[in-house]
């Protein structure tokens, strides 16, 4: 069963210097504070996978925690560039990061693969497309049926998963609704997993919105909870906070600028002990 | 109500009339969403829009700003996971149309979104490839807006992110259970369609007031025209209603928020 | 948009002589009504999908509907055999059908598969087993990341799939609750989906119970959707009606027995025109 | 309430200790649905059952008839669909142990559920493989319930539906990611368990009342007895009383229907 952590435990017990990390959430329930406690535990060398790097892996990068970026699309959505990742890539800023680039189709396969404990996720993709020429972990296989080449990409299977849900009961198991993404899949996928929550609640099919089919995840499946209030702030929790899109659109000026950003950090992540979340709250 | 309206008005208003009602439309964010919304609160009130972050046949009030906001999940029939989306949705073929930006295209429609200069030292890195090359050949067939600049449309993309017709105009030749591939890309000054032999892109429509010399202007390589080249006809009074009334109930939420 | 028709029709419109069918429903939500109204109509040399073929498939086999069936465990749950593919299979009566099974898992997967519009499915199946020495479509693959030999099956892909479910709305969008089993996927892998419902209601998205992440498949996804009431009976409807577990132990001995089984069709189905359900009701 | 207990409940008391608290148990049905349910109510609360039928973590009131009753939805934590229960959960390496049962077993523990006699004549036509297949070879290891006779103990199986050692007892040597494969078989004479080296399943307990010539007389391979060989301790008071209203309160549930 998942162990009830604080933040500050659950990411100095399972995120190691070195380890290869998704932090998940599409748009939707991005585990931000669990990515500053990241930050403000100076881990470094990671490999950060996650299909949007957004904000989070943004203020990772510029940190200097990222030794490598795997993902398929890097931007400020809605806004424009994520320009700590562009530091990094262009100028080597705050040290050089690697990249290994997909498409979220095939992520979200590889993803998918991760979960189902296969080595491979097989997919019709990256047909025309250049990217095979630089991430040479695109492969193409036959179908023994039909012919037909197909793309192939190695599942993903990280040494810890870190998401962000709306909440979990005391037995550890966790409740993801709305924009579901690849949470389940980053969890399952893992070898740790930490998820935090806005609230733990006593029994999650004793509430009154349960429904057979929603998105569970059980507590055995899991390594940490964390109760991290506001913990996906600046982007959302569905049923609790919306996204705040005026903070993404003010990103762009304090990212575009080393100096405004490592003041923003300073202010809103390392003097932010007493609140993981972050930000303007 | 006034008829005039501005370039970029009138380019989103061409984009959403290429919409039918009932198309199934995997949609991209900024410019294509925007026309998509537009289509269905006029003549296209059906139409289906999915967008990658999971959410089947949503209907925003407002404009998303990001590609999974949670007015797209409120508004939806439901929400899938993602790899659903892109494994059920996309690629089990039951996209007619993918409605696609981009920062660079070429002339046989092949469209950059990684980056600027070479890859290993690039000039500018762009956000990358996203749903974008599965959209452009698991979709029944593509449709791609964008503003007309010499920046954006050059002869030869430095990477192609995602298949237009290749290189040679050849690249979904031949190859199985591909899409048709981009049907019509639509600017702020004209609407372009491939040749049906070449696949080359070729001006079939030009926006009012903006003449050839204005498209070949803002254009990377020696852009051709068609034969019998058309006008766009104006937007509609009601279009630009809808339209304004939508961004700016968009502006309110997203300077509220 | 799904077309809303009467069951007769929609299976007049879409079940042909040798088509390839998939009625499916794992155990919950068996499309028994659909069943019986292609024995009434006489469709012939059908080609049967179905993990567990279940009643439903021990009486189209019995009724002389099929030609072959694919399928993964054919027994009558907790009760035994199902006699009239046994007697089918061993016998040759009404006529010889031909048999094609694979496991579970791998039949789920090619499901999984057939959705996602692709050839072939890939798991990590049949180690050890001589399932692949009976059944031809069984091939392995090796993964080129890891040189792992994996399982690979056909994916299903229908002429025509045929699920109940509980309700669907004037759109024709469908809910699928409970054990929801491979119903989702068999509509998106088939040409042809006929979905059955308890019950027509305005707007899913409004119903009181309507959750964000339930399974709901868009009507345009569907070819048509007809009104069963109790069309899962014996089996049953989630939030409907309960599985009759006696009829199930019943059958049994009407199965075991070749008149007393055409004795019951004829009293079930052939005579059970205004009451398409058939069965006990 | 008596001590006098039959073989039947021997057996399935038995089976039932052998799940631990905690372990996450793939169910099959019938004699190890009863087992893992009698194990959940006595010495195992929180052990957690996972039937095929996408029903995670269910708790049933009664014991299901089939794989798929309403019960097991309704006492679930979640249920979800059967790929994703066979991708995810079991080959996603989330089971510790699969309980399985069988018509014919062989000395390798190799399972017949298919047929008897050739397979393109066959005697008898049983169900099939199911979900067994997998679940022997992705499940950290495998419980084997069923009653001991001649006719299901074989030497070798006439076919081989779900591995258990293979034909010469090396059949998981050198696999990758592949469970330990079974590591019990409990049956209503006796608990037999794979020899280390050879695979070859050996009685390593008798249960109360039974003779190694009982056990000899039921199996159809000579069968092997370790060199210490166990007495299955009797079932307690209250695993009998607890088995006992389970299954009359199935009864009464399924008689109702």
């Amino acid at each position: 069963m998942a162990d009830f952590l604080s933040l500050h435990d659950a990411v100095a017990r399972y995120v190691e210097d070195g380890a290869t990390v998704a932090m998940e959430g599409f748009t939707h329930l991005i585990p931000f504070a669990a990515g500053h406690e990241v930050i403000r535990q100076g881990k470094r060398d990671l490999t950060l996978i996650r299909m949007t790097p957004d904000l989070v892996y943004d203020q990772l990068i510029g940190a200097g925690c990222a030794k490598k970026v795997i993902f398929s699309w890097g931007g400020n959505p809605g806004v424009g560039s994520l320009h700590r990742l562009r530091d990094a890539v262009e100028k080597g800023w705050p040290h050089k990061v690697e990249i290994l680039e997909h498409s979220h189709a095939a992520m979200a396969c590889a993803f998918e693969a991760g979960a189902a404990g296969l080595p491979l996720a097989v997919l019709r993709g990256y047909v025309g497309s250049e990217l095979p020429n630089v991430n040479d972990q695109i492969k193409f296989i036959e179908c023994p049926f039909t012919g037909e080449r197909l793309a192939a990409v190695p599942s993903v299977r990280p040494d810890v998963s870190i998401v962000h849900a709306q909440k979990a009961d005391r037995a550890g198991n966790v409740l993801v609704e709305g924009i579901i993404g690849v949470q389940k899949e980053a969890v399952l996928a893992a070898k740790h997993s930490i998820v935090t929550v806005e609230e733990i609640v006593d029994d999650l099919t004793a509430e009154p919105d349960y429904h057979p089919n929603a998105c569970i995840i059980p507590g055995w499946a899991i390594s940490a909870v964390a109760v991290a209030e506001k913990g996906a702030y600046p982007s959302y929790t569905h049923g609790y906070y919306p996204r705040d899109n005026r903070f993404y659109k003010e990103w762009d000026a304090i990212a575009r600028d080393r100096d405004a950003f490592r003041q923003w950090l300073d202010e809103n992540v390392h003097q932010q002990v007493a609140n993981p979340a972050g930000g303007k709250a | 109500m006034s008829r005039e309206y501005t370039s970029s008005e009138m380019m989103t208003v061409t984009a959403a009339r290429a919409l039918e009602n009932g198309m199934t439309c995997f949609v991209g964010i900024g410019l294509p969403s925007e026309a998509a919304n537009l289509a269905r609160l006029t003549h296209a009130p059906d139409v289906v829009l999915i967008y990658e972050s999971g959410t089947l046949q949503t209907k925003p009030d407002v404009l998303p700003l990001s590609i999974g906001d949670g007015e797209l999940c409120d508004s939806a029939l439901t929400t899938v996971s993602v790899p659903e989306m892109f494994r059920y949705w996309l690629q089990g073929g039951k996209v007619s149309v993918g409605f696609l930006g981009t920062a660079q295209i070429d002339r046989y429609a092949n469209l950059n979104t990684t980056l600027i200069g070479d890859y290993h030292d690039p000039k500018v890195r762009l956000p990358g490839g996203g749903g974008a090359p599965e959209i452009a050949t698991n979709a029944g067939e593509v449709f791609i807006t964008l503003k007309h600049s010499k920046r954006a449309f050059v002869k030869d993309v430095d990477f192609i992110t995602t298949l237009g017709f290749g290189r040679d105009g050849k690249g979904r030749d031949g190859v199985p259970n591909i899409g048709r591939g981009p049907t019509r890309v639509i600017t702020d000054l004209c609407v372009m369609k491939p040749d049906p032999e070449t696949k080359e892109l070729v001006v079939v429509s030009l926006h009012p007031g903006v003449s050839r010399e204005d498209v070949i202007d803002a254009t990377g390589w020696e852009i051709r025209f068609a034969d019998t080249l058309e006008a766009t006809p104006e937007p509609g009074a009601r279009e630009l209603e809808v339209l304004r009334d939508l961004k700016a109930r968009t502006d309110r939420k997203h300077a509220g928020e």
